[in-house]
């Protein structure tokens, strides 16, 4: 059963990126997500963005479902189901944040709770990194692969030279599948405890239909959010993925 | 005290991975058998790849009555299920690979191929939209149910059962005509529909579906019960289940072994060990020392 | 805002209480209109008396989902009956006096009767049990339905009401097989059956009954959708329909009214007057300012 | 949905009267009613006649059912749903209870919980009185129609000298219908509030299926017990009730 809510506010976070907020009673954890139908048009997960009253959703334009939300004005409505799936798990300690595109979505409401952080926020350009505003006060290090603001390079280098120099307890990390990959291998090597959150092409988001399953783990309820034991032992994180018909397709 | 022989096949218990819930990837039934389910029935498979219909493609009910999904028979294609089903078997259990088509050919050479796959059985799956009836399935045509079954029972040496629709005012002829199976599945999901008010859209993108869980119980249970006192092929039920009790009640209707789809999203993938614990515990204070006493036992007067 | 005119009858709102839940006394039925409903649907009332099947003849569900009925089409038989419709008729909203039997003769009989009695319309519960079909009901026979409502259509004045069973394959079919009724109700009750496993018996003394209530609303609203979409004659829903919500989702399937019946048990007699403000609200919402314009309109794609 | 409970202890009350203890976690009130089934055999209403944990049905034995059920042993098991309906309202002042037969099951648990109050037992004969030992503290006041304990008469025209000598607040009985409707009657004479718990036919017990209506009113969820204002109004109390098809009969 859908609960319909409304957009209240509207903002540009980046190239393509907008941010919808919206009241909702319901009281997710950071990493969670909902599902958002747009009738007529299309179902998909979103991460939660902003977990208050004043719920929100940072949103990617993509293909024709993203495209179409991204036409909608404030006072337009959602139809949401939700929130699903595990999200992170706070621990004591120091953690380092990797953020990897509109994988910020995701860690955004993480950051906040967290009291000892390194954050880093990634992008391939200067114009898609999201959330630099919202964290500014809490001197996020920036990374992009073509130098136009902070670090250039990849966010993994960035966190390995992190890794290598401090003691962290934690790592957490979202973004694109071939860096959350990378994070993990690095964090394996580092002897660091990970948390990241996957994505995968979902249909039901309440664990039956079997089409977000990575090595038998379904995204949608046993994760999104994994840790180190599993992600370790994931040999398709990365490398394989499931098409809409469930067959498995490389991940290029 | 749970376990049950079916066609030949050891099941540890009789708690059946229901086709189409969590049964598309080898790995995943893998983990759905080491979470305890006594068998696994794959997601139907059908000769081509199919990507099925967009989402949204399920509508959760309230109170936990159920679920309405039309995912459309998607899947991979038989070609490339080879692979799942040898992932599968290592779990353990009885793989019994569930096929779908619209026709005697089409069936044919679905339960050959997952018979050189490695499968325990076949499941046919008779629901899918008839080329000729408006709105109806392949399942209510009784000359094509009776073909199809026994046209792959002369094609394969593994147990066939056939999977029945509920939608139908003619339950007992059709599953006549199915009786040369070496089991019957009883149920199918029922057709349904539920509109978003608020959208004034159905919420399924095919806007037909079909409703699974606690609600269709008592469909299922008056199926298992209509048809297991009519004819001798054994029966799976199917429809509902979502406790030891359940599954006792579909047992007492006639079932020897039943299958659980959408308990799986009510009480996670641990259901089965917890079914069958409930069962044990009733069976305990009731004195009954294997499930077989209770098949059927609701059909005395 | 909510009222409605079909087959020339005015109501003042879409609600109507089904046939079967608290209906047989004429007292009863003025209480219920008082209590806020539209109009009232009779028991189903056949030619002799018949005191239906021994207890139990209800069998609730857990959660709200409904109930399970076999009370066996029990009533005080057709020659007393003209005393009640008397009495309710006092209730100030249209009665619409339910009947059923086996045959055209039978129901003819029984419509001109009614009639006479002064009720506002007539229904046909074609859901008997059918004379030739094992576990087949009268209206699953395409010709016996075409025959039984165009016999009372000519043989009354009043509307005619065909109410048509969801257990079937060829609901369509069934449907146009009654076009020419004024209307068609839909649906009745689902086959179904619950077994108590500690007594290892179905719980209602005939096995068998009939579902009801919120568990089978999707069927019913998809039963609906189909029909409507298909057939130009109105179509009234019924089935679990328990609040403002539910009632807007049938008629947005494409029913001009509604009836409730289970909803009674699940929310007392006042829930005609509760689903009628629910429906207000939302359409005070929804800037809606008749019933009318939201007839189908989840039919538009 | 049933509960199935054991028959803990049986005892002997009157000629054909026995009382089953078990034990059920339900609270219900003095007056309300259980729907009993006994599989195979039938399936009927019964009042509540002890409501602490281990609860009590007193069954008068009348036919096929109530024959069985005097057949059972302790360790059988009865199928209950329940409890249904409206049960005693307990208003403060002085209270006349009557009770009459088998009617006595439906008033014990509420005499044990009023304060002040006089109690009518009557019966036939000596040997149908109901529950003289249970209430033997209170001093009830015993009424047979042959004369062979206590007052001989009705109990109603016993009923009628306590009204006129006393100043009572509320009259509450059970009992066969011809007394109950005689006991409304009196009570509007002298001015009295009255609440009676009615029997009719039933086969719900769930307010859906009219069997047990008296004047549209249902005995199993408006009643079963009912007061004055609604009492006075029931033109078909002690007159008219309905059979089992719900045709009219006239009470004779
Ligand atoms: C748990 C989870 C959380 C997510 N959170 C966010 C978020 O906070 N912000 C954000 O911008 N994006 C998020 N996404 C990704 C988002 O769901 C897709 O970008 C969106 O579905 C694209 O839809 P589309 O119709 O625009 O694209 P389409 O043209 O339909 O498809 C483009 C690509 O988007 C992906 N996609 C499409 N449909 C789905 C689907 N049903 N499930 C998963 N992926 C799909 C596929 O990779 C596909 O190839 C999340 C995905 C998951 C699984
Ligand atoms: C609210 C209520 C509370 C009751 N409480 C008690 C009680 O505490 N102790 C007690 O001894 N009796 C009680 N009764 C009466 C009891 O239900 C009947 O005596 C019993 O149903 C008789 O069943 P049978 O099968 O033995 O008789 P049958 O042979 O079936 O019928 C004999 C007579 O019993 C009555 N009866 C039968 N079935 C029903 C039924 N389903 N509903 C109502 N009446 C029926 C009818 O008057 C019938 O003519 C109560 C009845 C009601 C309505
Ligand atoms: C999401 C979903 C997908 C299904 N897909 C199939 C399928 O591919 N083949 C099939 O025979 N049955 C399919 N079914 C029906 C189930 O196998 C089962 O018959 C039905 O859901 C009733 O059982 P349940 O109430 O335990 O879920 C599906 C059910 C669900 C909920
Ligand atoms: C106790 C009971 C008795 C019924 N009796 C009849 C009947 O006599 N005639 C009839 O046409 N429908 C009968 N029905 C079916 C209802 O009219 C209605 O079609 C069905 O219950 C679905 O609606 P609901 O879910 O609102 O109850 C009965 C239903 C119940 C619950
Ligand atoms: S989206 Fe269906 S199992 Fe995860
Ligand atoms: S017994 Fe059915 S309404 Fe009271």
């Amino acid at each position: 059963m859908y609960r319909v809510v409304e957009i209240k506010e509207i903002v540009d976070e980046a190239k393509n990126v907008k941010t919808f907020r919206f009241e909702d009673e319901s009281r997710p954890e950071p990493g969670q997500f909902y599902m958002v139908w747009l009738p007529g048009i299309d179902e998909f997960p979103m991460s939660i963005s902003y977990i208050g009253n004043l719920k929100g959703f940072t949103v990617k334009k993509i293909g024709a479902g993203t495209s179409r939300m991204h036409e909608l004005h404030v006072g337009d409505r959602l139809w949401i189901r939700g929130p699903y799936g595990n999200g992170f798990e706070i621990r004591a300690g120091k953690a380092l944040v990797v953020g990897g595109g509109s994988g910020m979505a995701t860690l955004a409401p993480l950051i906040e709770k967290l009291e000892n952080k390194d954050i880093i926020i990634a992008a391939k350009s200067k114009d898609e990194l999201v959330f630099l505003n919202r964290f500014r006060d809490l001197k996020p290090i920036i990374a992009t692969d073509d130098g136009s603001m902070g670090y250039r390079g990849f966010a993994t280098d960035l966190a390995e030279e992190l890794l290598a120099k401090n003691d962290y307890d934690m790592v957490y990390t979202c973004g694109p599948e071939p860096m959350m990959s990378a994070m993990v291998q690095i964090a394996k090597k580092y002897g660091v405890e990970i948390q990241a959150s996957l994505e995968r092409f979902m249909k039901c988001g309440i664990g039956i239909c079997d089409s977000c399953s990575i090595n038998g783990y379904r995204v949608c309820v046993d994760g999104p959010v994994f840790k180190s034991s599993i992600l370790f032992s994931m040999t398709e994180l990365g490398k394989v993925r499931r098409a809409p018909s469930g067959k498995k397709e490389e991940l290029g | 005290m749970l376990s049950v022989s079916l066609n030949g096949m050891f099941f540890k218990n009789p708690l059946i991975l229901a086709s189409g819930v969590l049964d598309e990837s080898g790995d995943t039934m893998v983990r759905i058998a080491r979470a305890g389910a006594g068998g696994i029935v794959t997601k139907s498979i059908g000769s081509e790849e199919r990507v099925g219909y967009p989402n949204p493609v399920i509508c959760e009910l309230p109170d936990g009555m159920g679920i309405i999904n039309a995912v459309g028979l998607a899947n991979p294609g038989i070609d490339s299920y080879g692979d799942e089903i040898k992932i599968a078997k290592k779990g353990g259990v009885p793989v019994i690979g569930s096929i779908f088509g619209s026709s005697p050919e089409e069936f044919v050479f679905l339960a050959k191929k997952m018979e050189g796959y490695g499968v325990d059985a076949v499941e046919l799956n008779l629901s899918c939209p008839h080329a000729r009836g408006y709105g109806m399935e392949v399942g209510t045509d009784k000359g094509l149910v009776e073909e199809i079954v026994s046209e792959v029972k002369k094609a394969v040496r593994v147990p066939v059962w056939a999977k029945l629709t509920p939608n139908t005012h003619s339950l007992i002829e059709i599953a006549k005509s199915a009786s040369a199976a070496d089991a019957l599945v009883l149920i199918n999901t029922v057709r349904g529909m539920a509109i978003d008010i608020d959208a004034r859209l159905p919420v399924l993108s095919n806007r037909l579906g079909g409703l699974s869980g606690p609600c269709i119980k008592p469909i299922g249970v008056r199926a298992v019960y209509e048809v297991s006192s009519e004819l001798d092929t054994p029966v799976v039920g199917v429809g509902g289940i979502t406790s030891g009790r359940d599954a006792i009640e579909y047992i007492m209707a006639g079932a020897k072994a039943v299958e659980v789809g959408t308990a799986v999203y009510l009480r996670g993938i641990s259901v089965f060990s917890q079914i069958a614990r409930e069962m044990e515990e009733w069976m305990l204070k009731n004195d009954v020392g294997s499930i077989d006493e209770l098949v059927g036992v609701a059909q005395r007067r």
